[in-house]
């Protein structure tokens, strides 16, 4: 037990809360509510890295995946017509396989650290988050991936219109609106 | 200009020129190409013979370029003209060019006819890359292309299925064997890091390997040998390879391609020197085989067939040989046998081709009236490959007889059985196709004709080589020298060949042995298909009542003794031992694997959420695997 | 970097003029760009110019740390060859239809994701590599919008593809924790130093599994090789070409970059790749031989080429190797890609159904069209592995070279070999069988590509020293 | 704040990290929907996000290394759910489901 003796109080809450949003996220049969907790979830992960000193990632994290993934999700399960407990149960046999699976995953993963060695480099831990010394690296040694990442951009982004056009011919989407 | 690179440039060309604008060319035109070239090489590396026999150590040598140099490993792209490889081209470019005249009559009215000269010509270009290269590399170049052609001949009439499936099973077939030979040569290459032979040698002899390696090494190149030369286990290919048309099987499945494994192993005689064990295994599988083939060659009706299984006995004959070191002798029989067993097919062809394509001898009989050239040549043939006293196979066969008598008492016995079975079935072959009464219904007597001119002369020409062909290397107890071949031969046998250690007196004993076994399959055969005009029948079996009208006390004891324990013996073999062993083990592994690659299915089902349960097992196998064990 | 650079101005320049639909010769523009591209790095990689110094700066970032992209002579032959490869295979390709400049201009984006990766160093940059590869490709996997085999295709690579994204993350964000950094070289020294030590942080060997197993689903080896049958089949055939080559052969080559800085611990890797590698080869050859349609079959045996490639990492690695590697690379490229062509050209003339295309598509090809036929044949040598062809050349070399570092697996992979030539060989019976001899529509047209390709693969056969020689002096 | 993390030890955040990614794991074997499964790898990089965040924190990176790779997953991420959502909303339209089990016609 002592695992939980010493531990600080708010790393044991937030934990808790993330924990049981991803759950609810995974067991919630109404897609909506899932997005719901999955943001809650990420709420929590932002307050977990206010906690590391990552203090721009956090609000990155929620500009970006709370505000404009998890909208894009939303938007489209409201397209989509999914806000409701559509899902088919899939049968025992198959929870227990994928919670064995998981769980496994889990233990095999866990139990390798028992003696779990990081590399320490002693920098100035509080700076190191800001976003001065980000940008600094980003700009520098992070530079050639920067611009790169341009091309997945606009690859993402000419293969979404490919695909979400409306094709000349095509009364899919009047249908799709009928419906 | 070298004239190795003419004599195996020849045949690329004429290959390239009727391959790519035959079809365009005049039919003469197309098939005097085909042939010339063939001819030129031959006549060029005749003209080669005479600065062998003034200088004994001559070599000559080509490099075109450096194939590869990766690793410290350097392979070239060389060829060499050594005793061995020019014997070997003398066969390939003589028995070719008569076989290419051969089938310019035979094939001249098949659609594919540019199409037949160019593939053969491309075979002859690969067997000569084969025998004239001058390191493994080269022949292993030489030992797929022969294969391919192989293939693509055997295919060649690709209309009726079974005929593309036969050729790709002696593709595979020849692939398992290719396994054991790229495998060696990998050895050979982590050994003494070169694939040229004479790099072998000498790496061998500084003694940079241990016996074992050696033994392996040695192993693996006769699993290579296995195969294309058609031994067991990897001989049923050979049988059905009979599927492509007869000059094919004349040139590759019976003269030149199937021997390549004797090449290949008497090119490597050092290794095998040294691997006492491989070359006892050798003997042993090149025995079983020769029985094996023969017994079951004893019931076969098609007459391709009865010749195929014929070869594969005899191919078993010469690794006998060359298990008992005795190298020379099997380049003798090798030779020998190109001679009459081309003949052979080649009458077999012109049988075939007499009467409109049947080769089912139980529809032949009498021909020998109607193509009396064919039956003369056909007849010289058999009498060669039986072993009628001095044609080329007594003394060919005889010289093998003599050293397995060294060697092993207990296997003379056996290859006596052998040859007394090669007597019995060919001799059936031959009674049962030219004597005798005519029995085919559906295609007229008065239709079987004589072939043309284009195919009794080469006929005739492989009849005389069959005749004086033993004149090649007489034995001693006749000339008291060594033969022809032998004296070739010996600046390139690394090893001393063992003199013959027994007398003269038991040599006369042995040939009045051999002499005996002839005679009486030729008697028992002639009671038997002549006399009583015996015909095999579906069921042999029922076929005992035909012998009750015989007077002769010889033919029950024939009966009891031979037919009723060869004939169980040849069902044994033929129904059980090959269909339901050596096929499976070969053949029917794709059966298996065919099952195999079915329960696929069941993983590959299509959802998507049993992938991602897979994987993740998968996953956690693999760091199961780094983390716990 | 400067294919890179070529292959990302040239998909700029297709997307815009795709806006003015001059959309025919996209195709040619596109091919003689790639051509110029991958040239230029070809004769960079030879050591004949150097162009490394203009993007030295770039590369290399302000804080004269070691590049993320590093392109040495070998990784700039590796882009050279997979950008030569991409450029046939686009030029391959059947004319454009109206969607075809932004499908163009999807495969060049994956192609410059394919280079990356090559070139890369540092996780960071193979992650990104990974996703910038893999990204269009969901699309164009679906982009046969209205057919549902290519809309399932295109769902399942995504999903699979995002999910071992995410495990390979996982083992980066490991190594990371373990080494504190991401460069390939600087977690080595860390590695060999905490190995000096006797340890061999759990963290590390966690992170390294994790990643391996990112990259194995790359290139599709037992067991994440579940997603590319089915989606080599849904997805259009000139995609799954592009699938079936560009990915394996960069899947791999970052794989051997990567594992090539850790190859003191060839024997620790070794005791998963090995078994990895025989599955993957067996698994690949047998199911190759019972399925039905060409397409599924060619999908199998590009899984078994991926336990081929993974031999080479096996053994002991040096720069003779990464020849070897390159040979490879080049002989399945030019061979499949033939066979993906020759598939999509007469699978759109035959008259079956799109769910049973069959070896029966290829009946008589040799009395349509006798000169394709015979391009198709070497083409089939090649890949089988017959010599003469550089099919050959590259079997033997890996062979060779896999033999010292695990006999036991070459002798599987011979085996698997020969079973290929099973199924390999199947379609000779139908070109050349005189049962579908139709002399009315005979052609003699032929692609001058795919002439040139076979050529390439005959001369190389014959002289493969053309190759090397430039490279290992 | 560094007095919170005194007896705050990297392993608990190792722990809290593969707890969360065997959770999106356990979704994306256990869901059907693809929208939710899309939303499950979401979750799972998550859990890559904060372990490296924690990483840099507890090994004292000045160069904040694993930040920076937590910028760029999220870029993909975005990327990639663009381009999911996409090809959902692509494939609903053409067979007005989300639902992963019924698209088994690929198989051998």
């Amino acid at each position: 037990m002592s695992l939980f003796q010493n531990l600080p109080i708010a790393f044991l809450i937030l934990s808790f809360i993330t924990i049981l949003c991803a759950l609810y996220v995974v067991t919630s049969k109404n897609p909506v509510h899932s997005v719901l907790a999955l943001i809650l979830t990420f709420f929590s992960i932002s307050a977990h890295y206010v906690l590391l000193n990552a203090q721009f990632l956090a609000i990155v994290n929620l500009m970006v995946y709370a505000g404009a993934i998890m909208v894009l999700f939303l938007f489209v399960l409201m397209l989509l017509n999914l806000n409701k407990e559509s899902e088919p149960i899939k049968s025992n046999l198959w929870a227990i396989a994928a919670s064995i699976s998981a769980g496994l995953m889990l233990v095999v993963i866990t139990a390798s650290f028992q003696k779990a060695g990081i590399a320490i480099m002693k920098g100035n831990t509080e700076e190191i988050g800001l976003v001065k010394n980000l940008g600094r690296v980003l700009m520098t040694e992070y530079l050639v991936p920067f611009e790169l990442s341009g091309i997945l951009f606009i690859a993402a982004m000419v293969g979404a219109v490919l695909l979400g056009k409306k094709e000349k011919n095509s009364e899919e989407l009047v249908n799709l609106n009928n419906s | 200009m070298n004239s190795i690179a003419l004599i195996l440039g020849l045949p690329l060309i004429g290959f390239i020129i009727n391959g790519v604008i035959g079809k365009q060319l005049p039919k003469i035109v197309s098939g005097l190409l085909g042939i010339s070239t063939i001819l030129i090489a031959f006549i060029l590396t005749a003209s080669k013979l005479s600065q062998f026999v003034s200088n004994e150590s001559f070599s000559e040598s080509l490099k075109l370029f450096t194939f590869l140099n990766v690793d410290n490993l350097v392979l070239e792209a060389s060829f060499k003209f050594d005793r061995l490889s020019i014997w070997m081209t003398m066969i390939i470019t003589g028995i070719g060019t008569l076989i290419h005249v051969y089938s310019m009559a035979y094939m001249w009215n098949d659609e594919g006819f540019h199409k037949f000269f160019s593939y053969l010509n491309f075979f002859v270009f690969n067997m000569l890359m084969l025998v004239l290269g001058s390191n493994f590399l080269m022949l292993f170049f030489g030992w797929e292309g022969v294969g391919l052609c192989s293939y693509l001949l055997i295919g060649f009439w690709y209309s009726r299925p079974e005929y593309g499936k036969a050729a790709r099973k002696a593709f595979i077939m020849n692939r398992i064997g290719d396994l054991g030979l790229l495998l060696g040569m990998f050895l050979l290459i982590h050994q003494f890091g070169t694939l040229d032979y004479d790099g072998v040698i000498e790496g061998i002899s500084q003694g940079k390997t241990s016996a074992g390696m050696l033994t392996a090494i040695s192993m693996l190149l006769f699993v290579g040998a296995m195969g294309k030369s058609a031994q067991i286990p990897l001989y049923t290919w050979l049988p059905d390879a009979m599927a492509g048309p007869t000059p094919v099987s004349a040139l590759i499945h019976a003269a030149t391609m199937v021997t390549a494994g004797i090449y290949l192993i008497v090119r490597t005689q050092v290794l095998f020197e040294m691997a006492p064990f491989t070359s006892e295994f050798i003997f042993w599988i090149g025995l079983s085989t020769s029985i094996l083939a023969a017994l079951i060659g004893l019931k076969q009706n098609d007459i391709k067939k009865v010749l195929a299984y014929s070869t594969v006995s005899q191919l078993g004959f010469m690794f006998v040989a060359l298990g008992c070191g005795a190298y020379t002798t099997a380049m003798f029989h090798l030779t020998t046998h190109a001679f009459f067993k081309a003949l052979l097919f080649l009458g077999a062809g012109s049988v075939i081709h007499g009467v409109h394509h049947e080769q089912d001898i139980r529809l032949m009989g009498g021909l020998k009236s109607k193509m009396p050239i064919t039956y003369i040549t056909f007849l010289i043939g058999t009498l060669a490959i039986t072993g009628f006293p001095f044609l080329s196979g007594f003394f060919s066969k005889d010289e093998i007889l003599t050293h397995v008598f060294e060697h092993n008492k207990i296997g003379y016995g056996l290859m006596v059985f052998s040859a007394l079975l090669t007597g019995i079935y060919m001799f059936r072959m031959f009674f049962v196709t030219f004597h005798g009464s005519y029995r085919n219904t559906h295609f007229s007597f008065d239709k079987v004709h004589e072939s043309p001119m284009g195919m009794t002369l080469p006929l005739i020409v492989l009849a005389v080589l069959s005749l004086i062909g033993g004149a090649l290397n007489l034995p001693e107890y006749l000339t008291h020298q060594s033969g022809i071949l032998a004296n070739w031969l010996k600046p390139i046998l690394t090893i001393e060949e063992t003199k013959h250690a027994i007398s003269h007196s038991t040599e006369y004993i042995l040939i009045g042995v051999a002499i005996l076994v002839f005679v009486t399959a030729l008697l028992f055969t002639r009671s038997k298909y002549v006399s009583n005009h015996h015909v095999p029948k579906d069921e042999e079996s029922t076929g005992v009542q035909g012998y009750m009208e015989n007077k002769f006390y010889v033919d029950e004891l024939y009966n009891t003794i031979f037919v009723k324990p060869l004939e169980g013996l040849s069902d044994i073999l033929g129904n059980f031992f090959e269909s339901k062993v050596i096929s499976p083990l070969s053949f029917g592994i794709n059966s298996v694997l065919t099952k195999v690659g079915k329960l696929n299915r069941y993983i590959q089902d299509g959802n998507i959420e049993k992938y991602l349960l897979y994987m993740v097992i998968g996953v956690v196998i693999l760091i199961g695997i780094n983390l716990f064990i | 970097m400067i294919a890179l650079l070529v292959t990302f101005l040239t998909a700029v320049f297709i997307l815009f003029a795709g806006i003015q639909k001059q959309e025919s010769q996209f195709k040619n523009i596109t091919f003689l760009l790639l051509l110029f591209g991958g040239s230029l790095a070809l004769i960079e990689s030879q050591g004949i110019i150097n162009l490394e110094p203009f993007f030295g700066k770039i590369l290399e970032g302000y804080m004269g740390k070691e590049p993320m992209l590093e392109f040495g002579l070998f990784r700039l032959m590796a882009v050279a060859i997979i950008t030569l490869i991409a450029a046939f295979i686009i030029a391959l390709m059947p004319a454009t239809n109206r969607k075809g400049s932004d499908i163009l201009a999807l495969m060049l984006f994956s192609l410059c994701g394919a280079q990356m990766m090559i070139g890369s160093n540092h996780l960071v940059m193979l992650f990104l590599g990974i996703e910038i590869l893999s990204i269009p490709l969901y699309v164009l996997s679906g982009s046969d919008k209205e057919n549902l085999f290519s809309n399932e295709s295109a769902i399942k690579y995504f999903i699979m593809g995002s999910f071992s994204t995410a495990i390979l993350l996982l083992g980066s964000a490991f190594i990371y924790g373990g080494t504190g950094t991401f460069y390939f070289s600087d977690i080595n020294v860390k590695l060999s130093f905490a190995a000096h030590f006797g340890e061999f942080p759990i963290l590390i060997k966690l992170g390294l599994v994790l990643t391996l197993v990112g990259l194995l689903f790359k290139i599709s080896a037992v067991p994440f090789h579940f997603w590319s049958p089915d989606v080599y089949e849904g997805a259009p055939n000139r995609v799954a070409s592009f699938m079936a080559i560009i990915v394996k052969i960069a899947g791999f080559i970052a794989l051997a970059q990567f594992i090539q800085n850790f190859s003191w611990m060839q024997g620790w890797y070794n005791q998963f790749l090995i078994p990895i590698s025989m599955i993957t080869i067996l698994l690949g050859n047998i199911a190759a031989l019972v399925q039905k349609t060409v397409k599924r079959t060619l999908a199998y045996s590009s899984i078994s080429h991926a336990g081929y490639l993974l031999m080479f990492v096996i053994a002991p690695f040096g720069t003779a190797n990464m020849w070897i590697i390159g040979t490879y690379a080049l002989a399945y490229g030019l061979g499949t890609s033939l066979l993906f062509y020759f598939m999509d050209k007469y699978s759109l003339e035959s008259q079956t159904s799109e769910t049973s295309k069959g070896f029966d598509i290829f009946n008589g090809m040799f009395y349509k069209n006798k000169r394709e036929s015979i391009i198709f044949t070497v083409a089939i040598l090649s890949v089988a592995g017959i010599p003469s062809t550089i099919g050959f050349v590259a079997k033997f070399h890996l062979f060779r070279h896999s033999f010292e570092g695990s006999t036991l697996l070459t002798i599987v992979a011979l085996i698997g070999s020969a079973i290929s030539i099973a199924y390999y060989f199947k379609p000779f019976k139908n070109i050349y069988s005189s049962e579908f001899s139709v002399e009315s529509t005979t052609s003699n047209s032929i692609n001058w590509i795919a002439l040139f390709m076979s050529i390439v693969i005959i001369a190389l056969g014959f002289a493969p020293m053309f190759l090397t020689h430039g490279l290992l002096q | 704040m560094l007095s919170i993390f005194q007896n705050l030890d990297i392993s608990h955040y190792i722990y809290l990290s593969c707890v969360l990614f065997s959770i999106g794991l356990f979704g994306v074997l256990f869901r059907r929907n693809a929208i939710v499964l899309l939303m499950c790898i979401e979750l799972m990089l998550n859990a890559v996000n904060l372990l490296l965040a924690a990483f840099t924190e507890y090994m004292g990176d000045p160069n904040a290394n694993g930040q920076m790779f937590v910028f760029f997953i999220m870029v993909v991420a975005a990327a990639e759910a663009a381009v999911g959502l996409a090809i959902i909303v692509m494939v609903y339209r053409n067979t007005r489901k989300t639902d992963v089990s019924f698209l088994d016609s690929l198989k051998d």
